[in-house]
């Protein structure tokens, strides 16, 4: 589990995780889009609160072993500045199944998005703003509101 | 001599674009809760209500309810709606 | 959509699908297991009908972008001797959002292990067996039965 | 002169392995159909009945039902159950 500032070696990654008794292999790649709803992106700005980042990051893989029963789970993210095309996040799920391993993989992504502390400002043509975020899971919402 | 204690104060993401984004030492009275601390901040003014009303509380980097009871020495950070990861 | 017989250079094939408006990009990597059942694989043998094997490929990969409103699905099946380890098939599935680049890929090996022209041969330590298959779905099954 | 035609039957994965897979040409009445050849290989013996049972058509590389009526000149293939893939 790693917090980057330099490029996602996605090749490296993905080959690196093989073990003998895998049959399945899922990688969720997300990239920085050309744009949202249409307005046109130039770059993207992530931040962390690093240290929790790291440690949700590392409950995260954790979890997902312990629930669907796969061999490995690999998560990367980036910080800094991004421009199209680049991987924010990298996850490699190996599982001797493929159900498993599609199953953590989409859990994974799906999860930190909600509740792993990382913001991202997106820079358009015609200004930045910070992307909305989504709403924080029930059992986290006890919260400053 | 009253008795107070000390907690850290980490605002992170959008919320650190207002001024209000004082990111040192808060004094609290002892037994304050998390609840406390978020009364506090609003009561400064400068951070957007909508915002805070939608940001998690994390106590030494793990989320933590309203009703948490603060520690001297605590870090205490306001996370607004998170958003890594790609759609 | 291609069958091969040398072996499948994931890293390239994965790097060559994303476009400016992607934001997702979920790959499949199927790869020969060390056992079935615990009974340990030495290697395995892929033959296809291969004329009819291109065809479904192609309409499966067409049809996963008509279902799913994924921008490109790439599909890669290789045929001959495989080793522990090696990539018997690969998907990679690009698209604007993540959800139905999941759903496409994980609908692409689904129907593809139903229906899709290939059948493999396991040879383990003590004698080889041609792997079960899946029983045709409905809409093909009128059949040799 | 009876009205006969002539298709091609193709075996695939495990029904390449028994001997009566001759994978030659084979004459039909006109007018006949996917079912009266798996019948004529049945009658031929030689192919398990259990992979039989199990097995799709497919005329010309597309599934085809018992039904279809076939053509002189069209290729037949009969396919065991698909293993493509990997678990």
């Amino acid at each position: 589990m790693e917090l980057v500032r330099e490029r996602i070696d996605t090749a490296a990654l993905t080959q690196g995780v093989k073990a003998g008794g895998d049959g399945a292999v899922c990688v969720f790649d997300g990239i920085v889009r050309d744009n949202t709803r249409g307005r046109r992106t130039l770059h993207l700005d992530y931040e962390a609160y690093e240290e929790m980042a790291l440690k949700q990051m590392r409950e995260l893989a954790a979890q997902a072993v312990e629930r669907f029963g796969v061999r490995e789970v690999t998560l990367v993210h980036r910080l800094g500045r991004l421009v199209v095309g680049e991987t924010s996040v990298l996850i490699v799920v190996a599982s001797a199944h493929r159900g498993a391993a599609f199953d953590a993989c989409r859990w994974v992504i799906d999860t930190l998005k909600k509740t792993v502390p990382i913001w991202k400002k997106e820079q358009f043509v015609d200004g930045a703003v910070w992307a909305d975020g989504e709403p924080f899971p029930d059992d986290i919402a006890g919260d400053a509101s | 001599m009253p008795a107070t204690m000390r907690v850290r104060v980490r605002l992170f993401g959008p919320l650190r674009e207002w001024e209000a984004a004082d990111e040192g030492g808060r004094e609290l009275p002892l037994g304050a809760r998390v609840s406390d601390l978020v009364a506090a901040l609003r009561g400064d003014g400068g951070l957007p209500e909508k915002l805070l009303m939608a940001s998690a509380v994390a106590v030494n980097q793990e989320y933590a309810m309203a009703g948490r009871v603060l520690e001297d020495g605590d870090e205490v950070a306001i996370l607004p709606p998170v958003s890594g990861g790609r759609r």
